[in-house]
């Protein structure tokens, strides 16, 4: 067989096989001695190192294995990092909602509110730094108090839990009194 | 002419209704219908009647290549733009989608003997690129959400909680508990009938908490009169009663 | 930056990542637009597949994968695992064909093609991925609509739906045309 044609085979085997694979295995699947697929390898390296190439071949212990280049691994993060696109799930909102007006709060009176476990979604809004837990609520299992983060309070313009709800109530309050001057200034008309 | 002796499996009554077509060497566009309709109602006689759902397939295509032998032997319907319609012709396009389709599968068959020769390799990547994550961006996440929708949410959460709770079912809840018991009641009273020669029946009930034992005071009440033990008196409807110790 | 480096990342990604990897990822990563990008991965799958090289990169559904070259593939499997093979049934295979060419489709509709129940065999390739649920049918019942998936693409080797074996059209034609020579021959004789 002619050199390329063996070159070829062991890229594809160090390919699909990821992991390090022994010599003696390579030699045996092309059907050459030890030596000669040694120096067929060694060959690949030498070239896969000069070549501008994102993949080289390392050596371990008799070993060889494929593997990407140091210089990629920034390139690497950059699509690593890119299907994190986090949102809130309508299961993150709800959850997020009884914490944020109901807080402090223990994992199980949310979950009696929802109705079904929470374990998830209240992991996922620590993860995503929107609640913390605030203590332990003295009471048998000492359960963990969640209640919402300085950072989801700032996402939102507003000082502190005591204004969430008011808040409400005043935006309320607002739009009654406004409708109620509107009515007032068409009667006065 | 005959059918095979080893009943071939097959798919549906399409499948075999081309398989006819196919060993009769006939075309699909001129179906002698009155032969396939034989040979047809032929193999679905000698097939095991196992399985009636498949069996009624089959029926229903032996029901409609008898309809359209009838169909033949009448006068050809016309349409609107007066052409002959031929009454096999709804059957044909089936039986050609259906061929077609046949035909698609041993092409894909083809196609996947080649592409299982190919291998794929497992994600390596390394520790460093996969322990990294992405600090999440608060802002960006409750882009778009206001205060006002996180409350509203927060109330339909709370309106299909309550929602939850039937109002029937969760009294039965506090009946089964049996929190009073009547006799309970009974011994309760007779003790304070004996404290008090006379007392008031409204009063008697205002020191009962809550429903169920105003209730079960009330039935206690009724039955020591029953038995005799009290009597009560009352001057005007909706007036105080009053309860003397006999 | 220079072609040869930017290829040098996609070949890094495309191996590091083992599985398929969508162009726009790609494209961010190199900081590139789509259709450089599109470009330049199409050059070096024109050059995988001339050079005599044991991996290749296919195209599916705007989404690209290494994978080896199937005349790798007896060298291969005297190391390799087999890899996992879909015995697909004739009719698992024409209910397959069915959905591949008609997608979205229900099952009530797959079912007036084929003139038989096919719960069975639907159940048995949405069991192998090889089709999955698209959304409901705007329509009374709302009922499921079934479309292929990538994996289909891989275990068949197609790029695209679109590049499906044979054209419906050009087939009915196909099949139409062997119906009137028949008939004539008939006549003919």
């Amino acid at each position: 067989m002619e050199i390329q044609k063996l070159e070829a085979i062991i890229e594809a085997i160090l390919f699909t096989m990821g992991e390090s694979v022994e010599l003696s295995k390579i030699a045996a699947a092309i059907e050459h001695d030890e030596e000669t697929t040694k120096k067929l390898i060694h060959n690949m390296m030498d070239r896969y190192e000069k070549e501008d190439r994102g993949i080289k071949i390392v050596e371990l212990e008799n070993s060889y294995q494929m593997c990407t280049k140091k210089e990629m691994y920034e390139y690497l993060i950059r699509i690593a990092r890119q299907p994190k696109k986090h949102n809130l799930s309508e299961v993150l909102l709800e959850t997020l909602s009884i914490i944020a007006y109901k807080q402090p709060i223990t994992k199980l009176e949310i979950e009696k509110i929802r109705g079904v476990k929470s374990d998830h979604a209240v992991n996922k809004l620590v993860e995503y730094n929107l609640i913390h837990e605030l203590g332990r609520l003295d009471a048998p299992g000492r359960p963990l108090l969640f209640g919402t983060t300085e950072e989801f309070l700032r996402a939102f313009g507003v000082q502190s839990i005591d204004e969430l709800p008011l808040i409400n109530q005043e935006q309320v309050e607002g739009f009654k009194a406004e409708a109620e001057e509107e009515v007032q200034l068409k009667l006065d008309v | 002419m005959g059918i095979p002796v080893k009943l071939q499996a097959f798919e549906g009554p399409l499948d075999l209704l081309l398989h006819l077509i196919d060993k009769n060497k006939v075309n699909i566009y001129d179906i002698p219908i009155v032969e396939i309709t034989r040979q047809y109602l032929d193999y679905i006689q000698q097939m095991e009647k196992e399985d009636l759902n498949i069996m009624s397939e089959f029926l229903v295509m032996a029901a409609t290549l008898i309809d359209i032998k009838s169909k033949m032997l009448l006068p050809r319907e016309v349409n609107e733009e007066g052409d002959e319609t031929d009454p096999r012709q709804e059957l044909v396009e089936k039986l050609i989608e259906y061929k077609m389709y046949k035909y698609m599968a041993y092409e894909l068959k083809d196609r996947q003997i080649d592409a299982e020769k190919v291998l794929f390799k497992e994600p390596t990547i390394p520790k460093e690129i996969e322990e990294y994550s992405e600090p999440v961006n608060v802002e960006e996440l409750l882009d778009g959400l206001s205060l006002a929708r996180l409350h509203s949410i927060f109330k339909s959460i709370i309106r299909k909680q309550e929602n939850k709770i039937d109002p029937i079912r969760s009294r039965f809840g506090k009946i089964e508990k049996e929190e009073v018991s009547l006799s309970e009641k009974i011994e309760y009273i007779k003790v304070f009938a004996t404290e008090n020669n006379k007392f008031s029946f409204r009063k008697l009930l205002e020191e009962q908490c809550s429903k169920m034992e105003v209730i079960v005071t009330f039935l206690a009440i009724l039955e020591l009169m029953k038995t005799g033990l009290i009597a009560i008196s009352q001057e005007k409807i909706f007036d105080d009663i009053l309860i003397i110790t006999t």
